[in-house]
């Protein structure tokens, strides 16, 4: 059930891509700054021709360009494709509520059920206080979240995210992203971005972009836990776990599918439902001997490989991956079939619905 | 007041002072006759009627330029109704002491009409009769240029037809010359081929040309034919 | 856009302008005011109201006003659309016929009014199907309008065209994205966004049409209360009274001024 | 500006165009370009080399390019800087400045002709002042090339203007804040930045004193090699020889068309 | 020795802030959307006029409105001040290395110095191989790094940076911000971000800006590692040490003036300097026993305060920091007085000069 499959070529830009993405499924474009991510949300909105390739949404031929020759080009208006990319382009003429609205009324929704649509974005997005301003009057990150909310009204068949974020303020993001992973859910989205945290929490699969090539695909967990390109590895390395929540008594946890119980900072979760925990490597401690304190998580497991990651030393075992300092390695002298303790806080986990 | 019939009467614009008067003494007599002028430089007149403009009548300033209707057969027997000649023009004071003909010749700076409008070619008539030659530092394209130009004092002398010059009232100095009747501009009015009231253009043509148009256009300056 | 605009113009951001340009500047000014100062001075200011409230200068204003205004509505008509598929159409011979569009503009209008009797005169190219048709145009009131739109449409087409192309389509893009169809992105993107541009074009346009001479006399001829507007009423009044002519022209001019004013203070306020 | 717009011309971002628009539009296009085209089937081709090569004609149109180049290059250094001082001075008086700036655009030429021999004329306000210290400006080329600039001056000041208004002052501020003087400002941003603007307002300044004609027969009158510019011989050809006026309109037209497509050219290659 | 004095009022946007840069300072602004971060800046660019206020640099003064009427105005050119915006506004009709040369030829180096400066630049930022290209070929990422070149070759006396890093990709953030953080020890600089990490790292001292009011601000330890606005709580919260750089065989340790020895992730340190460690307080874990294993650093502490933060637990021991979930908290029954063990690990930890 492919949504969006595209497959392209730009010569001038030297980027050659081939992407899928199922419906309703959300896809993370990661890389290095110039590597082609926002050539591939170009050429998926109609804003660049390629020099050979097509692009399809919802089996629908979008383009259509072989050896130069275009057989088939939907215009931008016809795609049903929004792009919220780093600049807002709001529209300046109109008011924050009128950018807003201006989706479902193009689409041919009441004046009354516009308002309305718009009223519930720009209350999740926490702009509804700035509804009247018009766009010149408003900050950089509040036109941002404005832009946020008016591409969601707009309900599209594919949306694309081009560091939809970047802007934002610390104490903002985590509310802002929480709002687009209950959307993300229901949409089918390509979304570049520079922290892999959103990648982890966003999207359900992963692609490496590098010098214009895919150099690696996959779903999340698996491309973030186990790089395999070297830019995946510089920046991701996460471990993640997936299971079921729980919910007994106090503070609930995740069951794990591989059978470790996982507690952490949880957003709404509903007992009973997917889950996934996710953590940094940095954030795992190890032991040799088992240790009571603080930390909530301990897994007691064997080592299977031992290896050098940038200055430091990645510890795996099984599927969870810990890094320590060289000198804490050589201290604990662990080695593969060295039995250990990993520990990671509870406050260095995040769980979310998957 | 607005007739139930309208007329339509071309006139060089030289010609407009007297039949402005001219038409208000045939609306008079003609109560349910409203009658439009147009007014244009002769050379216009005769490319509008050519391109069918709606025509009753038809004055222009030099027979010249009529003579080209009537050969496309525009326009049934033109009468020569009114003569103008040519005087010479200073601005006030007279800067450079014009007193005839023969000081144009000189350092005077002169302007006339181009020699392929009516009243360069009486000009140039003159020029010939007298014996002289002008060396003009502009030739205008028309009667009006010419007297822009004196009146502004940009030029120090102007050859123009004697009834422009009576229009400019005091702000020119007007100097007459014997030769002015060896180039006289003979106008001449036409009832136009195509009207749709022959009769009533006839009518017009006729008024033009009787004791009370000569009376109008003598008060204006200009002489019999 | 937004956070980079400071909001009152006392503080628009500047980078300052060098010195030695306002020599040159003050004298370009100087070069087009002067004169209009000049003939400002050479009016017999007693015998002003008198002159231009005559009989014939005051049906000339009116028949002017009342043409500009609907060759100005023509020109909205033809101009916007013909602007838009200019700047955003995409087919063969668009530059060629970019260029054409302006010729009217560089062209002598006497030239343009003989152009216009080729195409529209009784004996020119489409002037006997109007014939047959019934339709008259030459030296009616339709001539008038018809010569001031010829000349006037590519100041609207030139304003808004160069304003679309510098807008680009980023706006469009984004909407066209949200849903929006070719038609509501016109409405209510394109438009409004190139609105102080559209204003000015169609200010610009009138005054043009105000100011139309040469053409009109040439394929409208000049009769009184039909096709002599007011620059032909001057043409003509400077045979027989140049101070009424000057005094005449003094009122054209300060119709475009405040035009031109009006175009300044819409184009400002948004 | 940078990843927004992508590099090929065939890839133009673009929101697409309501059917409905290309009806007016083409009605647009057709009302000016019907009558350049029945004008051009009026020509009679078999004598027109020899009614465009005459000894009058070739003169009229080498005093047309010489003047027209001298007038352009006045444009430049004046416009310029008005333009600049327009757009980007902070004077009380500047929106008035800007309006009277705008007048010669929509002033029938025989009255901006009129307003030149008030200022510049022997009796004019500056004509004494001028006659004292030798200059001779009154049938005159020097002349033809005031009456040119007069005119055109406004279509460069308000092409370069706008684009100024439109480009903003952001890369400007960036450069200031880089330790650059203004000169070096308006040198090495401003312009290249509004290069496109520049060139098509140049040319068509050009093209404007090209067809220059009513101010020119007004202030300068028309003596052949001196004053007669191609208008004005087209105009007096037509009182004798309408083939041929109609024969040289058409080499003004080719003439303007040049002058605009090579505007166009500039534009579209930067 | 203030180098920036800023004191304005801008009625429209409600903003009043008084702000003070001593000479080579770096102060960060925090604050959240539409706080007026960005608005500081403008009216220190001379970008905007307040409706009262005065800015004066280095002793000069540059803005002085009282009472709305302008008493002395200096324009942007002539201030000496580069912002670095979201946007880089790279001169588009010049190539990547003639837009770096630009400051230094503008201010009247010679072709051969300018070129030498901006070869300098473009190398240290990275994009040395895009010197030939034209801004308008550049990915976002590219651009702001370009953008950042150009600024530093200027050698402004006041630099301004709003999210300098928002666009750069995550593996080449740490390089650009060591960078930078090179260069500001020499500038005076005032910084806008919404990275608490780029605060700590970058800025000698920080403010927290909410509603248009300046709400906080001193040193940057202080500030991070104990705010007292709402917004500075949510984001900061930091642990920061400072002492001496040590190197003695293997890794190094940053001795603190208050005596706890700290392993980390060192930049480039010289023994002898110095230092600052930082490390977030989820990232400390709380034992009642010591333990052995991979953390590096296990402090000895008594507890002087627990208190509740968000949905967590804050244990403050003397000038440390520990957040712990409620749970753990319960179950370690820490309270003040208690002597518990703080233990974090050397790759949560990071180190630099200060
Ligand atoms: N308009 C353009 N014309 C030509 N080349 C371009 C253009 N825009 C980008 N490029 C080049 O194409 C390549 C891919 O650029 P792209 O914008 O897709 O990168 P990106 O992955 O989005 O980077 P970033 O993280 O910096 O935004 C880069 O080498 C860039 O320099
Ligand atoms: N041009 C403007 N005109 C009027 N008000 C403005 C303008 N720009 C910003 N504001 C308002 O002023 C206040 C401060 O805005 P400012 O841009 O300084 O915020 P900021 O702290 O930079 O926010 P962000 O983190 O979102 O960039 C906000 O309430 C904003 O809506
Ligand atoms: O108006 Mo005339 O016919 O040139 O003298
Ligand atoms: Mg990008
Ligand atoms: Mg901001």
């Amino acid at each position: 059930m492919t949504s969006l499959s595209l497959s392209a070529r730009v010569t001038d830009r030297d980027v050659v891509v081939e992407l899928e993405v199922a419906a309703g499924e959300t896809l993370a474009l990661l890389g290095p700054n110039g590597a082609g991510k926002s050539t591939v949300l170009a050429l998926a909105a109609g804003l660049l021709r390629p020099d050979d390739g097509t692009v399809a949404l919802d089996g629908r031929v979008l383009t259509d360009v072989r050896d130069g020759r275009t057989q088939t080009w939907v215009p931008a208006y016809d795609r049903h494709v929004a792009t919220l990319s780093q600049e807002a382009l709001l529209l300046p003429h109109l008011s924050v509520r009128a950018n807003v609205e201006f989706g479902p009324r193009a689409q041919g929704r009441s004046r009354r059920e516009a308002r309305a649509v718009a009223q519930e974005w720009l209350d999740r997005v926490g702009v509804a206080d700035l509804a009247e301003r018009r766009p010149g009057s408003l900050s950089g990150g509040q036109a941002q979240r404005v832009a946020v909310a008016r591409a969601l009204a707009a309900e599209p068949a594919l949306l694309l995210l081009d560091e939809p974020m970047a802007a934002l303020d610390a104490a903002a993001t985590p509310a802002v992203r929480e709002t687009l992973r209950q959307v993300l859910a229901e949409v089918t989205c390509v979304m570049v971005t520079h922290d892999v945290l959103d990648a982890a929490l966003l999207a359900d699969r992963v692609a490496v972009v590098e010098g214009g090539r895919v150099v690696e695909q996959g779903a999340t967990p698996d491309v973030l836990a186990r790089p395999r390109s070297v830019f995946g590895a510089r920046i991701a390395g996460l471990n993640l776990l997936r299971g079921t929540w729980r919910h007994d008594g106090g503070s609930g946890e995740l069951v794990a599918t591989t059978g470790e119980r996982v507690h952490g900072q949880a957003e709404d979760l509903t007992p009973g439902t997917a889950a996934v925990a996710v953590f940094r490597p940095t954030a795992v401690s190890v032991y040799a001997h088992p240790v009571h304190g603080s930390p909530r998580n301990t897994f007691e497991v064997v080592v299977t490989s031992v290896e050098p990651n940038g200055d430091l030393v990645r510890i795996r075992a099984g599927h969870l991956a810990a890094d320590v300092t060289a000198q804490a390695a050589a201290e604990l002298g662990v080695r593969p079939g060295a039995r250990v303790w990993f520990s990671v806080k509870a406050t260095e986990v995040s769980l979310h619905a998957s | 007041a607005e007739g139930s019939t309208t007329l339509t009467v071309h006139a060089a614009a030289s010609l407009r002072g007297p039949f402005e008067e001219l038409v208000e003494l045939f609306e008079e007599e003609h109560p349910d006759v409203t009658v439009r002028l147009n007014v244009a430089g002769s050379a216009d007149l005769v490319a509008q009627v050519e391109e069918g403009a709606p025509a009753d009548v038809v004055a222009t300033a030099d027979t010249a330029t009529m003579e080209r209707l009537a050969a496309d057969g525009l326009v049934t027997d033109p009468t020569p109704f009114a003569a103008n000649t040519l005087v010479i023009v200073v601005p006030r004071g007279n800067p450079a002491d014009v007193a005839g003909l023969r000081d144009l010749a000189g350092d005077v700076d002169l302007v006339v009409c181009a020699p392929q409008v009516p009243c360069g070619a009486a000009a140039a008539r003159v020029e010939e009769a007298a014996g002289v030659a002008f060396t003009p530092v502009s030739e205008e394209q028309s009667v009006t240029d010419v007297l822009g130009k004196v009146r502004a004092g940009e030029a120090e002398a102007g050859l123009v037809y004697v009834t422009d010059a009576l229009s400019a009232g005091d702000h020119l100095e007007v100097i007459e010359f014997e030769e002015a009747s060896e180039a006289v501009n003979v106008a001449p009015v036409a009832v136009a081929s195509g009207s749709e009231r022959p009769a009533l253009a006839r009518a017009f043509a006729d008024l033009v040309t009787s004791p009370t148009g000569e009376r109008v256009l003598t008060e204006a300056g200009f002489r019999r034919p | 856009m937004s956070a980079s605009s400071p909001g009152r113009a006392s503080s628009r951001p500047d980078s300052g302008l060098p010195r030695w340009v306002w020599l040159p500047a003050m004298l370009g000014a100087l070069l087009l005011l002067l004169p209009l100062l000049a003939m400002t001075a050479r009016v017999d200011w007693a015998s002003f109201p008198a002159l231009v409230t005559s009989d014939s200068a005051r049906t000339a204003l009116a028949l002017s006003l009342r043409t500009s205004a609907l060759s100005t509505l023509a020109c909205l008509v033809l101009g916007v659309p013909l602007a838009v598929v200019l700047a955003r159409g995409q087919f063969r011979g668009r530059s060629l016929l970019r260029s054409l569009v302006m010729v009217p503009l560089v062209l002598p209008p006497v030239v343009g009014g003989i152009a216009l009797l080729a195409a529209f005169g009784r004996r020119g190219l489409l002037g006997e199907t109007l014939e047959v048709a019934g339709i008259q145009v030459a030296f009616t009131t339709t001539a008038v309008v018809l010569a001031q739109t010829f000349v006037a449409l590519p100041f609207l087409v030139i304003s808004l065209e160069g304003a679309l192309v510098t807008a680009g389509t980023r706006y469009e893009v984004a909407a066209a994205g949200l849903g929006a169809r070719p038609s509501t992105v016109l409405r209510r993107v394109t438009l409004p966004l190139t609105w102080p541009a559209l204003a000015s074009g169609t200010l610009l346009a009138f005054a043009r049409a105000l100011g139309e001479f040469g053409a009109t006399i040439t394929f409208a001829g000049s009769l009184q209360g039909v096709t002599r507007t007011l620059p032909l009423e001057i043409y003509l009044q400077r045979e027989v009274d140049p101070d009424a002519a000057v005094a005449l022209s003094l009122v054209l001019v300060a119709v475009a001024i405040a035009v031109i004013a009006l175009t300044r203070r819409t184009r400002s306020a948004l």
